[in-house]
């Protein structure tokens, strides 16, 4: 039952619509960023690219990229893990305290964050953990990972356990069915659920301000500036924060390109 | 031993590169962070709940450190020797040396550096300043005022400057019936305003724009910066007069003190005299986001460091005047009671 | 065959909630026999062999294999494979992946998985482009041959095979099934399949199981279980036939309900006999019915109205109806063409060499 | 298989049940406790009393509690409307096109929410990209949409956007075509199918999405702060002023908990009527 | 049968990336016709009534029904419905649920419904407490059961099924085949029917077409089929044949490789011959091929030795190996039984009207 045409073309419309519904702010905030004023006023007439500039040279602002990058590459890979076993135990496995387990592992999400951070602040200090950007990463998993586990979960409903019991047939043990049947065929949930991870995780403010300790992230520094202290420092992070995450992007699909590329030759040659 | 490294943790001003690359320079060896709060409250709640193991020095305004933070046992007094020289070199107001940098038990809070006077700001092309001087806050009671104003939501200062508007003494208690006019202020004031939001930039867009003539709660600290963005129109006012012995203004004063770290850097204490070094006092006093009147102002040298245009951005000419028909911030005696009509009036 | 079975059953029971699929299974498979299971639909043929690869648990019973008790042994612990009745491919691998999916798991080097699959899919008729197919893109018997081809690739010692050849056309099927058959012979390995092709099962099958809700009715070669069912019920399973109830008098000979009984000779010597009073069913297929001249005898007769002729490729099947209302079926090869009109009256025939008595019934 | 299952899922349950355990467990008692102990005071050690729920009912806090959560009802209606044509075309149509939207929206949300929804003011307000370039063409001026509930929900919809979408995605990706097919040639219209087919099987998309988005919108604060003007007061403002300003640390862990309580009863009650085994054919 | 077909289709091509499925269809299919399909794996079957519902778009051609072009109307709003070769159950609905699908969009009432659903049920041999059951309880055959209980309910002008009884045993299959012709006697409807058995094919259908790599190599009906086969791809198709190469000799007879041609009388009366020089294949069914004594006599005579013998429920095949190396497969009803021993010489017969010449093949 294919699509038709129509369907099709209305569909890409409204995609394109939301992705311009997507970026109109961020074009604010572009424009915010090369005004030469603070207080905006459009139609703009004196730019300046003085704030980028200062935001490359700035120690500050790199030092504060590296701590949420930092948190944010590690939070992200142990979500992935931690996201696809418990996928796995919230809907594929019918053991014991399954639904139990699918009630408890919503509460964190359920929680305040700011309170959430607060209370871990309290907790770390009770146990002597001083905060630094690692009490980060733990804070930020009791609230991530459960969300990524849910991501994860949507595709591990759907998803048809005979093919795990072929291969345990032919002899695999579980930990191959994991790698070979179970992991491929998550996949697209694991990636979207890291994605997931990556942004929430880049993104928080209210638990990283209590839990960061010394160490500042870029929503932690952004957020007090904008309350503080505003500049136009702070709209020209945000469109550099998308110029990166792009390039970072278009790096992944280089690298996975050319690894596709030299497997396939590779395979071919054989 | 922590001799090797220094957090502080402060408003907008200490945590910038051009204070803080100089002071690393200074010291090679050691790692210094700086992490600007958001909100006084929010930065002793991380102190409160353990990141006393964190900083060796905080920055917030007076009241918090007088009435939170020492009584807390979250700051350690200052070495008096060694800092009550620098009071010397300060303007006058602060020189005497200023009271109230001072627990009761006379022990040396903190060091003193940015202020400012905070009362609301308008935009003088539609309320001229002698307007708005002379009606103080009854400005905003005026039904003409109806639609015309925001309220920017700096909750402490807004039961401040109520309580100013109602006729009341914030710092004194404030019951009965003195209750009764505070909620009338309130929601007279949150009903008839046109906006209300937390964010100065916005408030001061919404002002630039014409979207609003004036707003509630406000001062050098939230105009300086449009007005040296080239928005004169755009200023500070205190009352003329008002209900505590004829003041209706008030002025904050922020402290930097030493955070009562088990294991304290040694770090701290030089920073802060670090910073009355009358270069560095002016990258504080113009930081990246806000401009601000210091006391060090009192010595020349540092005094040298402002242009024309930075001095009439924080209002210079009229400083020393508004200071005087300003109050104290202090404490807020009844602050629970008010809080809790203040709320409720924000939320009907 | 050896003393000792591959694989012994006993008393097995699976029930899923309230509802018993298997009813308490005995069976000994024997040391490289190929053996069937047939039976109708839900009768838990699926399940059984489940439970034999260790995809589904018992709910009571032993398991041995070779003697050692399986029942816990994960499925990915016991020598055997199976093709599943639902494919179970991996649809995240090509036709090729899936194909050389066992012997990855064997870790043999890429360039042997590979000559392997290729071999597998030219034994079992697929082009050799299908290799990078996805499996999607499959056609449904395609699809089937990739499942059997996965199984053969593994080579087990215990071969499962659920109804393995049922969406593939009649040509393939036959060319499928000798290569199977061959592949058996060859390895000697214990090949245990299901199927719904009678044809299939009696061309096959060293012995053949017969099951019936959960219970297994019969178990005997081919031959035996054609001529000489235990039941009705798996008299009328494998196969037409015509079934006349009937009932022994007091000589020992029978009394027929719509069939003329004119044995000549001792009955008992051939069997159909019964004792007085006793009940049971005659059985005859319909190839040993034949249509009768007037003048014609035999040992057992049958008079009725022809009523359906019918084409079933060589063979031609017609319908008559008896007078006791009874409608019996007989087989022709198109060369021996009966020539009566439908409506015609008929007398049909055929000899006590071709019957088979089942007693009780 | 069923003895397998249990061992696997205790298993596979273990490391986020460990990361819960080690970090969650404590957060939840510490909140807990605090909610029952007396005004304003910041340690454990006192006398437990309830004063902290009496305020809750005495002031007035129902009226934010509820327009949270009805905003966050509103904002996940609209989302899951507005979703799921868009996730329907990445799932079952779009192919490379949905790559597209996905780095897309991606993209999008490396800028952290603050900056974005100031973004959103920067373009609406007063001399906006909007207003400012209309009133330069035309010379007329246009009305200001911010500063109301409505742009508050608008708000939660562009920012929870994403956790609508992608869970959306995912689910109807699930759906198999040839059930879709199959109910087009047994004569169900475009609504039909989309009833009886994609709306069940996709559902454990749709439950995870619609449980994210309004469990975050009933926490979330940025948005009626910087795009409402806090002209509606959100529970989450109110816990947040508790802590804060108010100094009063058992007031807002007595709120937190109420929120706790009240989104968990709705979560968990909302979900309990979808039997997602059942629906994926997954009930033993 | 009416003049005007209810569907026409004319070349339909289909193409899946650069893999052609479909080379050009043309067919039409007449009201109330039962139509077959069959087809070696892979040929298109499947593809073609997935076009022809509506699921799947051509790539050329044209499809009318009842004289309108209906290329791009969607499959909810063609008259036809199909059971799926993947059956293509709702897995969120119970077995009932999924029957009553189509009723419910009717918005007929749940009463009504049911009892439609029970009595469907009942036609398939299933259990009504199965109206409960969920899909993924069910057994294979029992889900093929459903899905075509849910076609049935919906009960549109043109039935199209996929293989809908091959995951059923062989008496099932007869008494559900028994309940579809009956029903496209008692409706009238329009079927079009794929299956693998060429027993179901010849005994339930109108016309049979052949499919073979996505063609449609011959249509007609059964006997046609079985006994006139347009090519030797169809005759090879049908069923068990032996298939001689032939030429034609200057008298306009016949000379045969591995089989003496002893044509009485005018070959070219009974259709076998050929002009000089021209070849052909001689086919002749398994079934007509007799075993003669040293004396006998007949059209067609082959000598070989006997290779094996099958047995396949009534019937038994014989193989037997020509001098010339071919393979001649002969069969006989069980009663027929040849005593000859494997290895043993032996002499075989068949007449000319029972042989059929494939020209030019
Ligand atoms: N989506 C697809 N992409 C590529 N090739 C396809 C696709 N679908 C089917 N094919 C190919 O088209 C051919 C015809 O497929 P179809 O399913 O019609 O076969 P069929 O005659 O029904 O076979 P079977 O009897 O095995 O079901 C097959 O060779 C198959 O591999
Ligand atoms: N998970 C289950 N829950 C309940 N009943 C089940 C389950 N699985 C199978 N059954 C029932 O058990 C019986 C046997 O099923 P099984 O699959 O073994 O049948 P089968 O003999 O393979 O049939 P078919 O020839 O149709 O494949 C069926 O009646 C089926 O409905
Ligand atoms: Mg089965
Ligand atoms: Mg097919």
């Amino acid at each position: 039952m294919p699509a038709s045409r129509s369907t099709r073309i209305v569909l890409l419309v409204y995609g394109l619509v939301t992705i311009f519904f997507l970026y109109l702010p961020l074009v604010s905030v572009g424009f915010a960023s090369i005004s030469r004023s603070r207080y905006l006023s459009f139609p703009i007439r004196q730019y300046s690219t003085k704030w980028y500039g200062s935001a490359l040279a700035s120690d500050n602002v790199r030092q504060i990229l590296m701590t949420s990058l930092k948190i944010a590459v590690i939070v992200t890979v142990i979500s992935m893990v931690v996201a696809f076993f418990g996928a796995l135990a919230f809907a594929r496995y019918h053991w014991r305290f399954r639904t139990t387990f699918q009630k408890l592992i919503l509460l964190p999400i359920f929680f305040p964050q700011t309170v959430l951070g607060l209370a871990l602040l309290m907790w770390f200090n009770s146990i002597g953990v001083i905060p630094t950007w690692k009490t980060a990463i733990v804070a930020h998993l009791v609230w991530i990972a459960p969300i990524a586990t849910l991501i994860v979960a949507i595709r591990a409903y759907g998803f048809d356990p005979a093919l795990e019991e072929a291969a345990r047939d032919m002899g695999a043990d579980t930990w191959t069915i994991l790698r070979e049947i179970t992991l491929p065929l998550l996949m697209p949930g694991i990636v979207s659920a890291g994605l997931f991870a990556f942004l929430l995780s880049w993104g928080n403010f209210p638990l990283s301000l209590f839990t960061t300790g010394a160490d500042s992230t870029l929503p932690e520094w952004l957020y007090a500036k904008m309350v503080s202290g505003y500049s136009p420092l702070v709209p020209t992070l945000g469109v550099m924060s998308v110029v990166a995450s792009f390039l970072v992007i278009l790096a992944a699909f280089l690298i996975s390109w050319v690894l596709r590329a030299r497997r396939r030759a590779r395979a071919a040659r054989n | 031993n922590r001799n090797d490294q220094m957090n502080i943790l402060c408003w907008e001003g200490y945590n910038t590169d051009t204070v803080l690359g100089p002071f690393r320079k200074a010291h090679p060896g050691a790692t210094v962070k700086a992490e600007s709060g958001t909100s006084d409250p929010d930065m002793i709640n991380k102190l409160r709940a353990g990141e006393i193991k964190v900083w060796d020095l905080i920055n917030v305004n007076q009241p918090w450190a007088r009435d939170q933070l020492y009584p807390g046992k979250l700051i350690k007094p200052l070495e008096k020797a060694r800092f009550m020289p620098y009071f010397d070199k300060m303007l006058p107001d602060f020189a005497k040396p200023y009271p109230l940098a001072f627990a009761d038990d006379g022990n040396l809070l903190g060091m003193p550096q940015r202020f400012g006077p905070f009362s609301f700001v308008v935009n003088t092309d539609k309320i001229s300043r002698a307007e708005a001087e002379d009606q103080g806050w009854k400005l905003f009671l005026d039904p003409k005022m109806k639609g015309r104003y925001g309220v920017l939501t700096y909750d402490n200062w807004n039961i401040i400057h109520m309580c100013l508007t109602a006729g009341l003494n914030p710092f004194k208690p404030v019951e009965g019936d003195d209750q009764a006019k505070f909620r009338d202020v309130a929601k007279q004031i949150f009903a008839n305003s046109k906006l209300q939001s937390a964010d100065m930039t916005a408030m001061n867009t919404a002002l630039i724009n014409g979207e609003i003539d004036a707003y509630f709660t406000g001062g050098t600290y939230t105009a300086s910066p449009a007005r040296l963005d080239g928005a004169s129109n755009i200023r500070a006012i205190t009352p003329n007069s008002g209900p505590v012995g004829g003041k209706g203004g008030v002025v904050w004063v922020e402290l930097t003190s030493a955070v009562n770290n088990p294991d304290p850097s040694s770090l701290a204490e030089d920073f802060l005299e670090f910073v009355q070094k009358p270069d560095i006092c002016k990258q504080v006093a113009f930081a990246e986001g806000t401009y601000n009147p210091i006391a060090q102002m009192g010595n020349p040298d540092v005094m040298a460091k402002f242009s024309k245009e930075e001095l009439d951005a924080i209002q210079w000419d009229s400083l020393e005047e508004e200071l005087s028909r300003s109050l104290d911030y202090e404490v807020v005696s009844s602050y629970d009671a008010l809080m809790q009509i203040y709320t409720e009036s924000r939320r009907s | 065959m050896p003393s000792q079975p591959i694989l012994r059953l006993r008393n097995i029971v699976k029930k899923f909630g309230t509802f018993t699929a298997l009813h308490g299974v005995d069976l000994d498979i024997e040391e490289g026999e190929f053996f069937t299971i047939v039976g109708p639909s839900g009768s838990g043929k699926s399940t059984l062999i489940r439970i034999l690869v260790g995809m589904e648990e018992t709910t009571e019973g032993e398991i041995s294999l070779r003697g050692t008790r399986i029942e816990k042994t994960p499925a990915n612990q016991r020598p055997t494979c199976m093709v599943f009745q639902s494919l179970a491919l991996f649809p995240h691998m090509s036709v090729g992946q899936n194909i050389e999916f066992p012997l990855k798991l064997r870790k043999e080097p890429p360039s042997d998985r590979r000559a392997r699959a290729l071999e597998l899919l030219e034994l079992l008729r697929l082009p050799a482009e299908y290799y990078d197919k996805r499996i999607s893109q499959c056609s449904g018997g395609e699809k089937q041959r990739v499942a059997l081809a996965r199984a053969l690739a593994f080579d087990p010692e215990i071969l499962f095979f659920d109804e393995p050849l049922s969406a593939l056309d009649y040509r393939l099927r036959k060319t499928l099934e000798r290569e199977l058959k061959e592949l058996h012979n060859r390895t000697g390995k214990t090949f245990v399949y299901i199927t719904h092709s009678l044809e299939e099962a009696m061309v096959m099958s060293d012995r053949i199981a017969i099951m019936r809700q959960g219970r297994v009715e019969q178990i005997a070669v081919a031959d035996e279980i054609y001529g000489r069912p235990v039941s009705r019920f798996v008299a009328e399973f494998m196969g037409e036939v015509n079934l006349f109830d009937v009932e022994g008098t007091t000589n020992e000979r029978l009394h027929g309900n719509g069939v003329e009984i004119h044995v000549n000779g001792e009955a008992r010597d051939c069997g159909v006999s019964l004792a007085p009073g006793e009940t049971g069913t005659l059985m005859v297929r319909p190839e040993y019915v034949r249509f009768l001249a007037a003048t014609d005898t035999c040992d057992f007769i049958v008079r009725g109205v022809l009523r359906d002729e019918y084409a079933l490729g060589s063979r031609l099947q017609y319908q008559i109806e008896t007078s006791a209302g009874q409608t019996v079926t007989v087989e022709k090869l198109r060369e021996d063409r009966f020539t009566g009109q439908p409506g015609s009256e008929v007398m049909l025939g055929f000899d006590a060499e071709n019957v088979h008595l089942i007693r009780g019934a | 298989m069923e003895r397998l299952d249990n061992r696997l899922g205790k298993l596979s349950a273990l490391p986020i049940g460990l990361i819960l355990l080690l970090a969650f467990m404590a957060p939840l008692i510490v909140v807990a406790i605090f909610s029952v102990m007396p005004q304003k005071v910041f340690s454990f050690w006192n006398l437990p009393d309830f004063s902290s729920y009496a305020v809750f009912f005495q002031q007035g806090y129902y009226r934010s509690l509820a327009w949270s959560l009805g905003m966050a009802f509103a904002a996940t209606l609209i989302l899951f409307l507005l979703c799921w044509p868009l996730a329907y075309g990445m799932a079952k149509i779009f192919q490379r096109f949905s790559l597209v939207i996905t780095v897309a929206v991606v993209m999008s949300l490396f800028v952290p929410e603050n900056i974005r929804l100031f973004g959103w003011v920067l373009t609406l307000m007063k001399g906006g990209l909007i207003e400012g370039y209309f009133r330069h063409l035309t010379g007329i001026a246009l009305p200001n949409p911010l500063y109301n509930a409505g742009i508050t929900v608008f708000g939660l919809v562009y920012v929870y956007l994403p956790f609508m979408l992608f869970p959306l995605a995912q689910g109807i990706s699930m759906i198999p075509d040839d059930a879709r097919q199959a109910a087009a040639d047994l004569g169900a219209s475009r609504w039909q199918i989309l009833t009886q087919i994609d709306l069940p099987l996709a559902a454990p998309g749709i439950v995870v999405g619609a449980l994210l988005t309004f469990v975050l919108s009933a926490g979330a604060l940025a948005e009626s702060k910087l795009l409402g003007g806090q002209s509606i007061i959100v529970f989450a403002n109110d816990i947040e002023t508790a802590f804060t300003f108010g100094q009063n640390w058992p007031l807002g862990a007595a709120l937190s908990v109420v929120l706790i309580l009240i989104i968990g009863v709705l979560a968990i009650a909302g979900i309990a009527r979808i039997d997602l085994d059942a629906i994926m054919g997954r009930k033993r």
